[in-house]
């Protein structure tokens, strides 16, 4: 399964793009921890910034052991600096 | 510097044209960009929000901050895209019963908002304005 | 209670116009005459002011909080005479580089305010509302 | 001497009027103190709400041995409640 997730800020200017694909074995039961671990492995450019980082699905934060499912809109939310 | 003092006969004019019945306290911040960032001057900031979360967690802050501190009433206001050096990008407003939950409640709300919602902003160079930084 | 959050395109439209250069944070404090005083319902509150000493005491505590707390302007609006419940009594305003002093020395300065400038009030009695207080 | 008092507040509400006279000696060194020491004999209505008065001297808070002259306006600020 290739999922989508949407990037911002320095995550978005590391890569130069708003969003990486991230992909995740079939048989495997997709958590936020392993949706993380697979974006350290597979967006290397993203690696160092992906230890502040923290993943949001559908718009939530969510803990390591969350499940994420196919057709969940998936973001990375750390690094932030309004105000 | 500016010092400016007034004593006036009767009520002050609205400054904000906002409240809440029977706040005591209403607290304006007005958060501006400065011409200077980390020593360089710029020309504004830029700022990229996520959508809709950005929005669902202010508010989210916002309710918190109701029943934390007890407020009557907060709006909040954050710009996305691009503000110049000078000009207000972000701006809460929070009614309460007496001063020191609204101001408690400011202070806490910008910490959390600053270290949680997935707001960005990134300098706007200022390319005409090399001159030295005052 | 209300609550309102706002994500809106570029710079948010000056609250109060009026600002200092190279500001950062531009706080507006708004005390309010609140209808219900000691438990009782008001009318109002009458100030009464001793002139001038009252005008030199808060222009005296505007430079001391200028100078403790690095401030860039402040301004102070008291009245004098019958503000009614609901209305604008007084209101302060302090620009700074950044949020936690100008926070800090609003604190300060309404403290100070009340325990030291030569401003008294006393409720004007709700004649005519002798209803249950909400 | 007699020297007129300003009040405000509290004060002018136990007394009924905005001023009070306060009459010292002649051969006597008028500080503050001695001001307000001679208005709590001289104003009885007064007495409890001068423990939280202070004396102001042309517009400015003063000392217990701060001189007062003929000619000074004189006011007891104590008890305020702006905001």
């Amino acid at each position: 399964m290739i999922h989508q997730v949407l990037i911002f800020g320095p995550y978005a200017e590391a890569v130069g793009e708003g969003r990486v694909d991230v992909t995740l074995l079939d048989d495997q039961t997709v958590t936020a921890r392993v949706v993380m671990e697979s974006l350290r492995e597979q967006q290397p450019a993203l690696r160092l910034l992906l230890a502040h980082a923290i993943l949001a699905v559908n718009c939530r934060r969510v803990g390591d052991e969350t499940l994420v499912n196919a057709g969940d809109e998936l973001a990375i939310v750390g690094l932030v600096s309004g105000g | 510097m500016s010092i400016q003092v007034v004593l006036c006969d009767g009520a002050l004019a609205p400054a904000v044209g906002w409240g809440a019945e029977g706040a005591g306290a209403v607290v304006c911040f007005d958060g501006i960009v400065r011409p200077i960032e980390d020593g360089r001057r710029i020309a504004g900031l830029i700022y990229q929000t996520y959508d809709p979360m950005a929005e669902l967690d202010l508010r989210r802050l916002a309710e918190e901050a109701t029943r934390s501190f007890g407020l009557l009433g907060v709006t909040v206001e954050h710009s996305r895209g691009t503000v110049a050096a000078g000009e207000c990008s972000f701006r809460l407003r929070i009614a309460s019963a007496h001063r020191k939950e609204a101001l408690a409640a400011m202070d806490w709300f910008i910490d959390r908002m600053k270290q949680d919602v997935p707001i960005w902003k990134r300098p706007a160079p200022a390319e005409n304005h090399r001159g030295p930084i005052p």
